[in-house]
């Protein structure tokens, strides 16, 4: 998928040359040319790309607002990053594979977007507050989160199953779009608290077009609330491809709501990284809300329950394959830094026991008890549920005893 | 305007025997070429044939005017489905999952189900809300609710669930047919279930119940996913030597009160099963009027097997928290009882 | 923090007589005072003080910072109130009539209800959750609905509704102190009408229901607006020599299922009312358990006065539609003659 | 209300100079210098203007788009507009005494709204379709439906008191954004229909927070739906001034979906009516939505049920009486056309007459029966709709008998 094909789509009815059909003062074209406007609109967005597919280093007009972000990157901390992306890859994979051995009811793969995880992951302050949707794993390992924590919603043991005000990193949420305005919420307090701190909001293209994702705009405009909205683009949503959202790239969503949007490539890491950092520092001084736009691929099904195979052609994904984020930043510590094999060896070892830590502790993770389901309904207690609970157990209990009166028959 | 061949529409005669989903789609597939007004709209409805298959090969043979693949947003959809309806259409609309039609529940609540009462009749809104609710599938949160009663308590709105894959196809038929809006509760567990559908003979009215098994020691009521449950219960209770009566209520809004009062005249007792959680849910409505209708027939108390009040738990727990055999067994037996 | 003079904070200590939306605004009031981490939040509640004036004053003395113009959006309102709970600040949101709290549902029943137990417990979102609602105010559409049937049966929300101004004034003060989610709903028509206030002495539990007259005949049974209602019937059933007992539920969730049942074993007899449509109403869960709980004690059906199954009428039909004086003697004649 | 105080809020905390806090490659400024971005957010943003307040004609480069659309409109086509304008004002304040005398329970005053609403109103061909708020008196008037049937609603007899279908113009919404979408789906029906009509919806200031709104920005961009959002920015929302609800114009939400937005001077009927037309143009010909924002002033109370002395100083109420709408167009009348003082005589006894009748309407108006509880709660019907009303019926009548056993004592 192109950008183009976000663009506008051709007319319904002919578009018969007519006086007036461009307006002067239309928004789109406001104190500029009317070529500007045409650019916005049909040509390829300027995307922020710190590192080409190769894996070498750009820098030029379009970088240089954001190379400061990082200028005094060390290679320990580039290997740090990859790192990060390999042991996310692996332990994405791993789950892929618990849930086809039947260990996991579902997966939500993260293959593809790596780079856009880790790279805004790395980027935030311990701080910080992250709200992601269902697929940040990499996010969440940048933040510390235990990843066998995450598997537990998966296995259906519990909705969320680590405490996330220990890593500053919220519970998945499902309902598509919500998040963005707890993560606007949150950030209105930060400010509140006179605090520096930011907060980072994850969404995806297809929750760009939920009402909740327009009025976090309002909302953290309107009170100049340091929140990132960190969209990545990903390409699709379950079977629908991008332009069922929106005509015209999403980053210039943020400008009608008066503030700055920005495309990055979301495949490479620096890039990521270093717009994110950006990002975030105008948050902490007061300047409000940012889009950043991550623009990358799914590279596998939207979850195990998926079959990409009846909407899209593998082609797309092939192509894709050739902006691989972590061969982006492994050709770039091979080529400019003294990375060498031996790191990459020693990655592999860790990546294995990884995933046989993944495997063995997910094997372990017992079934909540059944009193589970009136635990925490309520933090203050409420009649009906002791009631419920009370019967529950009464009625658990006569089991017990036909259990014992029966033996073994039941 | 459709693909279909003669050959296929001549096999849509024929008694056939097809999964409740199926049946969903061969009911819309029939929609569609008999009404060029007739949509299909809803996120992944298109290529995919949406995440249950339900709208399988519809855009294919309809093409993407007729079956729409929405942007990512429940109000859009209902909202954008009602001015469809004022320009004359009959959107039939999907809604991925029960846990996310809260979005649209504005747009159901307060436009789609006043606009013919606050336009004084002059416009109708034939619109229909397909949402495949319930649990038992060991799905992650938000997809196994069932809030059926949340829209019960609406007027304006009809709301109904098919139990199987015959009533599935005609009530489908039916409620596109309506010129009110319908909310579509699709008994998602159900959806792979098979039974004997004739596309040919209307089986009865949307809103009435069915009479599935008679019996005369207790009524069981129950609609949509638990009906096939409250089936395998009668045959464990015929075992013990009770026989029960199970009603299919098929519609939840109106709810057929006559045919309850006539089965529980009958048997003195009445059980209502639902997954929805008991408390406000559809078992409380039944119970009260029923009581109010055969007070000096009743033997005992109303009693209703439901959900808890609680948040629908983690699949897990799933087994736990909905009614299951032994359940309704255990508020047969209590009510028997009395 | 605030401006209020010692002379004003001294006068708090005396029993007063106000009006419900004052005693609201006190309570507020006393709340934005005690916690640096209360926010009052909503659309036109700062320098308007609300369209209702329960805000009045507020913002002037607590600032922009504390009681908060918000844009116009109610599902952002909710939302961003759950980011700012999550920070530790405990917001209380307005939602400026009972018919645009539909746009929130979203936020308020699958986040704001369920993020405690999705957290097992980690978060705790003590949010509340005012809405003006109920008719008789000779309103346009939208602004005399009463909605509470759809919060009560969302698990993780509590649902309560004041009668008078020092239950107002009280429970607004637990309110804002639950660690859980409370919907508050407030009697809109009884804004104006005066009680007593003690802000010295906390009558009772949040979730308790109160017996506001005894009586040996009959219960009835209401919470919000109708209490007063019920009020004037037991008294007009008085002169008739007809002593009803009448409950003040204050809770719709949970329901004080316990007070009830104690009432019905001594009178034997319930009417509820509500001006909710009775189909899936309050008086549908009520007629239900207490069937269940005093089966042998009730010498009549559970009867239920409210809404009708429509939309809300125009102003000038509300008299009709809604549960008046002669509606409810008419139930409790006929619970009587059973 | 300037623009100015629509701008960006000042920082929360100090704006410390340092490097990468501009963008590059932010939305505001792609393609385009620093300082164009600077223009859209912080400067006095263009206004299309055909009329000074005095009433002069201005025709400039900014103005060549639209003055095609007044180009050969007639001196009686402008009394036309200026009768519109009048008639509409006389009704409005009717209904405001009206309401002041019991008959009314509430009135929604349009006054100072005049041009906004009688502009687009006219730009409308009797085939569009128009989705109105609940303040569209003059668009309602422009359309044919007999203002005395907008009255029903606000006198508490009906929740809308018009065949919505006869003058193809929707009953008023209430819920603060909903038609937007009503007015998308309908647009893509006649997209679907292949029809060269047109949608029309009226919004607020106040609306273009509420995720609906930008929802129906979403759809009709995706859809390319023939339809035309005309906000009527009249400062307040209430008690809030639009600062609340944005920090950038409104006009400029549009682009970000994708689609050209344009500020109209709303109390300027001649641009009004140019630009909606340019805008319903553009729908026909296939170009999509476009959002029109009326940059107008509510000059009385949000309702009467409101007391804007309490949120607002009279001084700007003030102010902008010197851009009065009916006025400028009389100046315009006066001295570039042959509009003589008949015309305003006559139109005056007309006046009279509207107000008159309009009194003796809604005076007669009877109350509904009160079988109408039940009645088009269903179109098909519903069995507890019956039960409940015979139930109602056979309460009714047990008066009837208690009425005649007790004679007149009852
Ligand atoms: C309100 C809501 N509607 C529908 C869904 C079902 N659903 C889950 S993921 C998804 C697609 C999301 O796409 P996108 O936002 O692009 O995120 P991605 O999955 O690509 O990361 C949908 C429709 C949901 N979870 N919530
Ligand atoms: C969803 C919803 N929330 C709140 C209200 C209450 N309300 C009625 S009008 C109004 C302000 C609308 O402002 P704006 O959109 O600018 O329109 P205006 O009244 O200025 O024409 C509000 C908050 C409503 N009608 N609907
Ligand atoms: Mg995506
Ligand atoms: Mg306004």
């Amino acid at each position: 998928m192109t950008v183009e094909s976000t663009a506008a789509r051709k007319p319904r009815r002919s578009a018969a040359g007519k006086t007036g059909t461009t307006g002067g003062k239309a928004a789109g074209t406001t104190g500029t040319k009317r070529t500007a406007a045409k650019k916005t609109t049909n040509a390829e967005p300027e995307l922020v790309q710190l590192l080409t597919p190769e894996g070498k280093r750009i820098k030029n007009a379009g970088t240089a607002a954001y190379d400061p972000y990082v200028a005094d990157i060390t290679p320990d901390e580039l290997r740090g990053l990859y790192r990060d992306m390999v042991l996310t890859r692996r332990f994405d994979a791993e789950a892929t594979s618990l849930q086809r051995q039947g260990e996991l009811g579902l997966w939500a793969s993260l293959l593809g977007q790596e780079a856009a995880q880790i790279g805004s992951g790395r980027a935030t302050r311990e701080d910080d507050y992250v709200f992601p949707t269902y697929r940040e794993h990499g996010v969440a390992w940048c933040r510390g989160v235990d990843p066998t924590n995450l598997l537990g919603m998966f296995r259906g043991v519990n909705n969320g199953g680590w405490d996330p005000t220990t890593n500053n990193f919220h519970l998945y949420t499902i309902v598509i779009g919500s998040q963005t305005l707890h993560a606007t919420g949150y950030a209105m307090g930060i400010a509140k608290d006179g605090a520096d701190s930011a907060v980072i909001a994850y969404f995806g293209d297809g929750a760009s077009s939920q009402g909740d994702v327009a009025e976090a705009f309002t909302f953290s405009a309107v009170y100049n609330a340091p929140v990132v909205f960190f969209c990545q683009n990903n390409q699709w949503a379950i079977s629908e491809p991008t332009e069922k959202q929106t005509r015209v790239p999403l980053y210039q969503r943020a400008q009608g709501f008066g503030f700055p949007g920005v495309r990055v490539d979301g495949n490479d890491v620096l890039a990521c990284l270093a717009v994110t950092k950006w990002a975030l520092e105008r948050a902490r001084r007061g300047e409000g809300p940012t889009l950043v736009e991550a623009y990358t691929y799914r590279m596998g099904a939207h979850t195990t329950s998926d079959d990409p195979t009846r909407y899209r052609h593998d082609d797309e994904r092939v192509a894709w394959e050739a902006k691989d984020p972590i061969a982006r930043l492994r050709g770039y510590l091979e080529s400019e830094t003294d990375t060498n094999e031996g790191f990459f060896a020693e990655l592999e070892a860790e990546s294995e026991a990884l995933g046989r830590r993944v495997r063995e502790v997910v094997r372990a993770m017992p079934d909540p008890d059944h009193f589970a389901i009136f635990e925490n309904a309520y933090a203050d207690g409420h009649a009906l549920v002791d009631e419920e609970r009370a019967q529950f157990a009464a009625y658990q209990a006569s089991f017990a005893d036909v259990d014992e009166e029966e033996g073994k028959e039941r | 305007m459709t693909t279909q061949t003669a050959a296929q529409t001549a096999g849509q005669s024929a008694v056939k025997s097809l999964a409740l989903a199926k049946a969903i789609n061969e009911s819309l597939r029939k929609a569609l070429e008999t009404d060029p007004k007739v949509l299909v709209m809803g996120e992944d409805v298109g290529k995919l044939g949406g995440v249950f298959r339900v709208t399988d090969g519809l855009q294919k043979d309809f093409g993407e005017d007729r079956v729409i693949d929405t942007p990512l947003a429940e109000s859009g959809i209902v909202g954008t489905a009602i001015g469809l309806a004022l320009r004359g259409y009959r959107p039939v609309v999907e809604i991925q999952f029960d846990g996310f039609v809260f979005p649209a529940y504005d747009q159901i609540v307060t436009q789609l189900a006043k606009m013919h009462a606050r336009a004084l009749g002059k416009v109708k809104l034939p619109v229909v809300v397909r949402i495949p609710y319930g649990g038992g599938i060991g799905a992650v949160e938000h997809h196994s609710e069932s809030p059926e009663a949340l829209f019960a308590h609406v007027a304006g709105l009809k709301v109904v669930s098919p139990s199987n894959a015959s009533d599935a196809y005609w009530m489908m038929q039916q409620a596109i047919q309506s010129d009110d809006p319908v909310i579509f509760f699709e008994p998602k567990r159900r959806y792979w279930d098979k039974a004997e559908v004739n596309p040919e003979a209307i089986p009865g009215p949307l809103h009435k119940a069915r009479v599935v098994r008679e019996g005369t020691d207790l009524t069981l009521a129950a609609y949509g996913p638990m009906v096939k449950l409250c089936q395998e219960v009668a045959d464990a209770a015929a075992e013990e030597g009770k026989a029960l009566e199970v009603l299919d209520l098929r519609s939840v809004s109106p709810l057929d009160f006559d045919s309850i009062q006539t089965s529980v005249e009958k048997t003195g007792r009445l059980v209502v099963v639902h997954e929805a959680p008991v408390f406000f849910g559809s078992g409380a409505e039944i119970a009260a009027r029923i009581t109010e209708r055969c007070f000096y027939h009743l033997e005992a108390p109303v009693l209703r097997v439901g959900g808890y009040h609680a948040p629908y738990p983690p699949a897990r727990l799933e087994e736990e928290y909905l009614p299951g055999l032994d359940r309704v067994l255990d508020a047969v037996d209590r009510s028997l009882a009395y």
